[in-house]
């Protein structure tokens, strides 16, 4: 009975962690449905933005550092505070203006490459963006708080200690990541079916000749695809900062993102939402129970070879249609 | 084993041999739509054998089926007198039948003479080693395949194109070129997946010329499909004409042309 | 008229096919042999050897390798670290078990071993294609750094997994080990290098080079004109590791000497390497190298230029170092997307105008 | 035009060399990458006791020591690159804070005829001078801060740990792995049962490992953790409510900014240590005279006083001072590394000589010899205090089981030497 409730338990963390995934997987996807751009920087973008949402709050001054270097000062902060809610949409901001000069800067000269260029390109984006986050605010771990309640849910362990006999441990923060993933999600699915906006981004994914030619700006597309990868990547960032603490790792969550992506199809919603349940919860409890009789440590690599084993028989993914070859 | 039934002489004298290849009742359905429906007839040593009929007729799907791209569900394919069980499309090719495509399938990264050679591919047999330290069997067979690859290009008159990268050629080089990669691999049967689509007037008289060339001087057998009239009834020794998946005549064009089915699906007459 | 091709015509088919038809770029082919081996072993020192001219030939074969797959035969891989970490561990356990049999003949079974296991992760890419097939290669990245973390037997045991390439010799020169010198680490790379540069030379202009690049161009024509998909691209795989746990091997055993497989063989390593092929140029030999090159002594240069001579302080020198590379990166995508060896080539045309442009 | 460029290019190929005369201790450090928080720290407190003596004394023994400062960001290659870079610029000594660059430059220092001093991280094994000829590990190794816990927690115990559960939490790495066996060991010596649970780096996500802890419930959980794993660990631990007091780290998982991020739940946590923290020493008043005051502190002096701090200090101090013995020995201020080398195996820091420095039992007395490279292996336990937010000494400095660790030392460097070809030398 307690491995049962043990198992209930690691499931409903695995849950949580798999739509912490789906949230990072969805980056991917708008982009990739949008520009067919398969954008590897979406874990730096999370890492960017938790870095400078850090900055402004605490009022530091961007490139202090190297200010200090070149000119011999000893500039850190402007010596105020910005209350969250402000830093926050300051942050989404800056993600947006980011949004635009990559579009301006990357985006627009490489139409029309093949998708490995494309791809390499955003590998390239990525190395350049830590960099700058690095030299735009310094290097050294910061502790993000926006507000956010963290630590084991006292209610749900009385709750369920009365019902079960057993209290499970769920942290506050990771429900209310849950909550707020799940809101986002939700909200840029009916972005996408009922604005203007989005049916213009469903059009230009199916066919970007189509798309152009009934008047819709692909420069405006792909500004706002890149400015909502930007704004979830903030979630994101926020999530796993609040957590962890905001420092180089966080852009690492994009390897987690990966296969999902597999396993939900590169251009698929519900297929990233579903993957990510999938791979949280199926890593979490391989780990838990065979983990420890193969060494353990096994999360990294788990999570790739499941989507492989599963792509071997499903090539087109979770919710790909079946493909047809043609000559 | 040939077959034995009796050959033929065309109108301008070719005698044309037994069956080569026959199709037998071949019905082919993608999920719940029928693209080939008992469609069965044959193809003769040495002639050049038509598939025409309007677009949706179904005869790109007949020739993926006779280059063993498609399985179809029923029928049978006989090929020399043997039954051709399923296979994979290169175990096909490997049996002597070399096609083109209606939308060029060309290597575009490689250049018009390494294309050519991959027609050989079949015939080169030098072991990795041999390859990987250019020795022995792999340059004596590189050298000896270049050379039939050269006079292939000599036919087809495309000389100074050899090192071009495919890439950069207009539409009707391509073509040859593709032509020429088939032609290379010295087919039983050659199939020509609408060698002349979007082609003009004077592209379409060369690549005519060529084809019955080819017939003439390997002798090759042709099975083509194509979408325009005119030129495949100049062309063909014998045609099939298919309409919605179904097969409404067969003959030589002077018969296909008096079919009143045929009449009917080339002027549009609604089907009942 | 720098660069001339005409006048230099051929009467065989033999010397057609030669890998330098033209006579200006077989004399800089001699000579950039005779100095590679002729001058350069001569006044080589422990710094330029370990930091730029090994890692640039080692990184030259990893390049020439993940090129045959990605290059050649269309297949992307992000599993190059995995791969070079089975080589490292391949030659590891073959030094330490037979101590007696030539280091030469370790590193080439370390690549054989890794051919093996490159077959087995290639299977997928009968089923997978494109980005999926990339990204089910890291499958192959993570595992295999696991297995190597977690299998005490790959590393004989050791307390902490750290594996030490112990010292050997080829005539009497150490070869890895502490002991060998600059010139003999060089000479021991460039020798594999050549020998396989002109292995990859010949296998991509011969039939299995044709078969490999008609299926990265066009998979199902490929197998219609008789390719077998299954042994062209097993090939390509098997082909591709062999020269990647080469370069895993030497990576070990003659420049770094100890190493841990996730530090030393982990995702970044996949990346780089991919790096040195798409800057370098797919399905160019010559770019393989020129990607190797470049994405080796970029870094070390701009580090010198900023801490060495500009006086930057390491860790702002570092991260505008990242700057740097990323943005040089993705203006190279944009320049020219077919890579250092196109730049070559159009170069080279110029030249053979020059100096009269018209 | 062409020429300018080569030159150009070739200017940036070769490292400005610093001049010959004075002493040179590279700084191999890391400031960027999974690592850079903590390496940024550590390079800083090595960087600034260098400064300190420079400004206040005008070096060691009339010589001007260099600190020319290279970044490897915790990657192997890099710091093969940094090693060569300054190698022949007369460099004495090199502490590369890694232990994957620590295992590439063992072999190569014994023939470049270099010092490698690894306080506190590296091999274990090299403890053995007669082995590791030129490799010194004082003041403590992993196993002996393996050793310190076990130790501490048989105090806690009544000297009895039999029967207990302890669970260690490692960074799954060479770093990682080194304190398995040791623990194994003991764990045979004391009967308890040991249960290694791995952590693939970089260690973001630990759910699992966490509920595996809370469904075993061991007595005590012990960690070798580096970077983001242990905020997440110590994070994850308050989170499944493991008694915070029986959480121990190694000294890498005991900094502030490993405890930072949980906050008040990280309160009790506590962890290994071989040198002090904190601004309570009189060597600070110093410092801020002639270091901070000055604007010559390392990248503006804001960690001074933390934890990775005081050790990347503490690691330039034993340097230091084992340089002032070669001096002595050698009878001349201008020594090589040969002489460094004796002045190491020279090296007695007594608690007296600490005080003198101006910090007062700030490490452990430190004598070394030609067959003991690694010191007394002592190392003492800290708790963080989350309200006032500092770290607490709580033992004195606490000698590790020798008698089980001399036979696991002297196997893993016999077993060393015979795959490398060494005969160990006589020590007498």
């Amino acid at each position: 009975m307690d491995q049962f409730f043990f198992a209930a338990e690691v499931l409903a963390n695995g849950l949580m962690t798999g739509v912490m995934y789906a949230l990072v997987a969805l980056g991917f996807v708008l982009i990739f449905k949008a520009s067919g751009v398969f954008n590897y920087a979406q874990g730096v973008l999370a890492l960017f933005a938790a870095l400078t949402l850090v900055g402004i709050q605490q009022g530091q001054i961007p490139f202090a550092h190297l200010i200090n270097a070149a000119f011999g000062t000893s500039l850190h902060h402007f010596g105020w505070t910005v209350p969250a809610v402000l830093a926050i949409a300051l942050t989404a901001g800056v993600m947006v203006a980011l949004a635009f000069l990559i579009e301006k800067l990357v985006l627009q000269h490489l139409v029309g490459q093949e998708p490995i260029i494309l791809f390499m390109a955003t590998i390239g984006l990525a190395y350049f963006l830590e960099g700058l986050g690095d030299v735009m605010w310094g290097a050294d771990i910061k502790t993000l708080d926006v507000g956010l309640p963290q630590g084991i849910s006292d209610s749900i362990e009385g709750a369920t200690a009365e019902w079960f006999g057993y209290g499970f441990f769920i942290d506050r923060l990771d429900i209310w990541a849950t909550v707020i993933a799940a809101l986002l999600v939700a909200a840029l699915v009916a972005f996408a079916q009922y604005t203007k906006q989005g049916r213009a981004m469903r059009a230009v994914a199916d066919d970007h000749q189509a798309a152009l030619s009934v008047g819709i700006s692909l420069r405006f597309i792909w500004v706002m695809v890149w400015s909502i990868a930007g704004f979830v990547a903030l979630v994101a960032g926020i999530m796993w900062g609040t957590k962890s603490g905001v420092q180089f790792s966080l852009s690492l969550i994009a390897l987690k993102a990966l296969p999902v992506l597999m396993l939900g199809g590169f251009t698929s919603i519900p297929g990233a939402i579903v993957g990510g349940l999938i791979i949280g919860v199926g890593e979490k409890l391989f780990e838990f129970f065979i983990g420890p009789m193969v060494g353990g440590a096994t999360e990294n690599w788990f999570a790739y070879v499941l989507a492989l084993i599963f792509l071997v028989f499903r090539p087109q993914g979770l919710f790909g249609e079946r493909i047809i070859e043609r000559v | 084993m040939l077959d034995k039934t009796e050959g033929y002489s065309t109108a301008d004298g070719r005698q044309i041999g037994g069956v080569l290849m026959e199709m037998k009742n071949i019905t082919l359905r993608f999920g719940g739509v029928v693209a080939i429906k008992d469609i069965s007839f044959d193809i003769r040593q040495g002639e050049i054998r038509a598939i025409i009929g309007p677009n949706g007729a179904g005869k790109s799907s007949m020739l993926n089926v006779i280059s063993g791209f498609y399985h179809p569900q029923e029928g049978e394919v006989w090929f020399k007198g043997y039954r051709r069980g399923p296979m994979k499309p290169y175990e096909v090719a490997r049996l002597g039948i070399a096609r083109t495509f209606q939308n060029i399938a060309l290597f575009d990264g490689m250049s018009v003479l390494d294309n050519i050679m991959t027609g050989r591919l079949n015939r080169m047999k030098s072991g990795l080693l041999s390859q990987a330290l250019w020795w022995g069997a792999a340059e004596r067979e590189e050298n000896e395949n270049r050379e039939q690859v050269e006079k292939i290009i000599d036919f087809l008159e495309i000389q100074n194109i050899r090192k071009t990268p495919v890439g950069r050629l207009p539409y009707g080089l391509k073509k040859r070129v593709e032509l020429a990669r088939a032609l290379a691999a010295e087919p039983q049967i050659l199939l020509l997946d609408e060698p002349m689509a979007g082609m003009n007037v004077e592209e379409k008289e060369d690549m005519s010329r060529f084809i019955l060339d080819v017939n003439d001087e390997f002798g090759t057998t042709i099975a083509l499909i194509e979408h325009d009239m005119g030129v495949v009834m100049d062309l063909s020794d014998r045609v099939v004409v298919m309409d919605y998946g179904r097969k409404i005549g067969d003959g030589n064009p002077d018969e296909v042309r008096r079919n009143q089915d045929v009449i009917d699906a080339y002027l549009g007459v609604a089907h009942d | 008229m720098l660069y001339r091709e005409a006048g230099d015509f051929k009467t065989t088919y033999r010397d057609d096919g030669q890998t330098f038809p033209i006579r200006l770029d077989r004399w800089g082919y001699y000579v950039t042999l005779a100095v590679a081996f002729g001058i350069i072993p001569f006044v080589i020192n422990d710094y330029w050897a370990s930091a730029v001219f090994v890692p640039f030939l080692i990184y030259a074969i990893a390049a020439l390798g993940l090129n045959i797959l990605t290059g050649y035969a269309g297949q992307v891989s992000l599993g190059t670290g995995g791969f070079m970490a089975v080589g490292a561990y391949a030659v590891y356990k073959l030094m330490t078990a037979f101590p007696d049999i030539s280091i030469v003949i370790h590193i080439l079974l370390a690549g054989g071993i890794t051919a093996m296991v490159g077959v087995l992760f290639g299977l997928p890419s009968l089923r997978i294609k494109g980005f999926y097939l990339a990204v089910a290669t890291l499958a192959a990245q993570f595992f295999l750094v696991w297995l190597f973390n977690k299998v005490p037997w790959f590393y004989n045991y050791s307390a902490s997994g750290q594996i030490t390439a112990p010292e050997r010799t080829i005539l009497g020169q150490a070869v890895t080990g502490p002991a060998s010198t600059a010139s003999a680490k060089y000479l021991i790379c460039l020798v594999f290098v050549f020998a396989l540069a002109w292995i990859a030379r010949n296998l991509t202009r011969g039939t299995l080079g044709r078969k490999w690049m008609a299926i990265r161009d066009m998979d199902i024509a490929a197998e219609i004109i008789g390719v077998n998909p299954l042994t062209a691209k097993l090939s390509a795989f098997a082909v591709s590791s062999f020269f990647i746990g080469i370069a895993g091997a030497l990576l070990f055993a003659v420049y770094l000497g100890a190493a841990e497989v996730g530090e030393a063989f982990g995702i970044n390593k996949s990346f780089l390497v991919l790096f040195m092929v798409i800057i370098g140029g797919l399905g160019s030999i010559f770019g393989s190298f020129a990607g190797a090159a470049f994405m080796v002594m970029m870094p070390v240069f701009l580090k010198n230029v900023l801490v060495g001579s500009l006086g930057w302080p390491t860790d702002l020198a570092a991260h505008i170092e990242l700057m740097i590379v990323g943005a040089l990166i993705v203006m190279f995508l944009i320049v020219e997307p077919h890579g250092l060896a196109r730049l070559w080539s159009l170069t080279k045309e110029k030249l053979r105008l020059w100096p009269f442009p018209h | 035009m062409k020429t300018k460029l080569t030159a150009f290019v070739l200017a940036g190929m070769v490292t400005a060399a610093p001049a010959l005369a004075d002493l040179v201790v590279p700084n191999l450090s890391y400031r960027t990458g999974p690592y850079g928080a903590n390496g940024t720290q550590y390079a800083d407190g090595f960087n600034d006791y260098f400064t300190l003596l420079n400004e206040r004394d005008g070096g060691i023994g009339g010589e001007i020591i260099q600190v020319p400062e290279c970044e490897t960001a915790y990657n192997t290659e890099k710091g093969v690159e940094c090693y060569e870079a300054t190698k022949d610029t007369g460099a004495l000594v090199y502490n590369p804070l890694s232990t994957g660059i620590t295992y590439q430059l063992i072999p190569k220092v014994g023939v470049d005829k270099k010092v490698l001093y690894t306080p506190g991280y590296g091999r274990t094994s090299a403890k053995n001078g007669k082995v590791f000829e030129w490799v010194f590990n004082a003041p403590a190794n992993y196993w002996d801060g393996a050793s310190v816990a076990i130790k501490y927690l048989l105090e806690e115990n009544g000297g009895d740990l039999s029967g207990k559960k302890i669970a260690l939490v490692y960074h799954n790495s060479a770093y990682g792995k080194e304190p398995i066996r040791t623990l194994e060991e003991l764990a045979a010596k004391h009967g308890f049962e040991l249960n290694a649970i791995p952590v693939e780096a970089p260690g973001q996500e630990q759910k699992s490992q966490w509920l595996q802890i809370r469904r075993d419930k061991p007595d005590y959980v012990l960690m070798w953790g580096w970077g983001v794993m242990n905020q997440v660990a110590i994070q994850e631990a308050a989170n499944i409510r493991f008694p915070m007091e029986n959480f121990i780290g190694i000294w890498w998982a005991g900094s502030e900014i490993d405890v930072g991020p949980a906050g008040a739940g990280a309160d009790g946590y506590k962890s290994l240590t071989f040198n002090g923290v904190g601004m309570d020493y009189p060597l600070y008043d110093d410092l801020k005279t002639h270091v901070l005051d000055t604007g010559k502190a390392s990248q503006g002096g804001e960690h001074v006083g933390s934890a990775v701090y005081s050790r990347g200090m503490y690691a330039a101090v034993v340097i230091a001072e084992a340089i002032r013995k070669a001096q002595e020995l050698a009878g001349t201020a201008q020594i090589n590394p040969e002489q460094l080398r004796e002045g190491f195996e020279n090296l007695e820091i007594s608690t007296e000589r600490l005080a003198e420095i101006g910090l007062p039992d700030f490490g452990p007395e430190i004598a070394l010899s030609c067959s003991n490279h690694g010191g007394s292996g002592m190392a003492r336990i800290q708790q963080w205090d989350a309200s006032a937010k500092t770290w607490n000494l709580i033992t004195e400095f606490t000698e590790p089981d020798n008698e089980v660790l001399d036979p696991l030392i002297a196997a893993d460097s016999e077993a060393y030497a015979k795959e490398a070809g060494i005969t160990p030398r006589e020590c007498n």
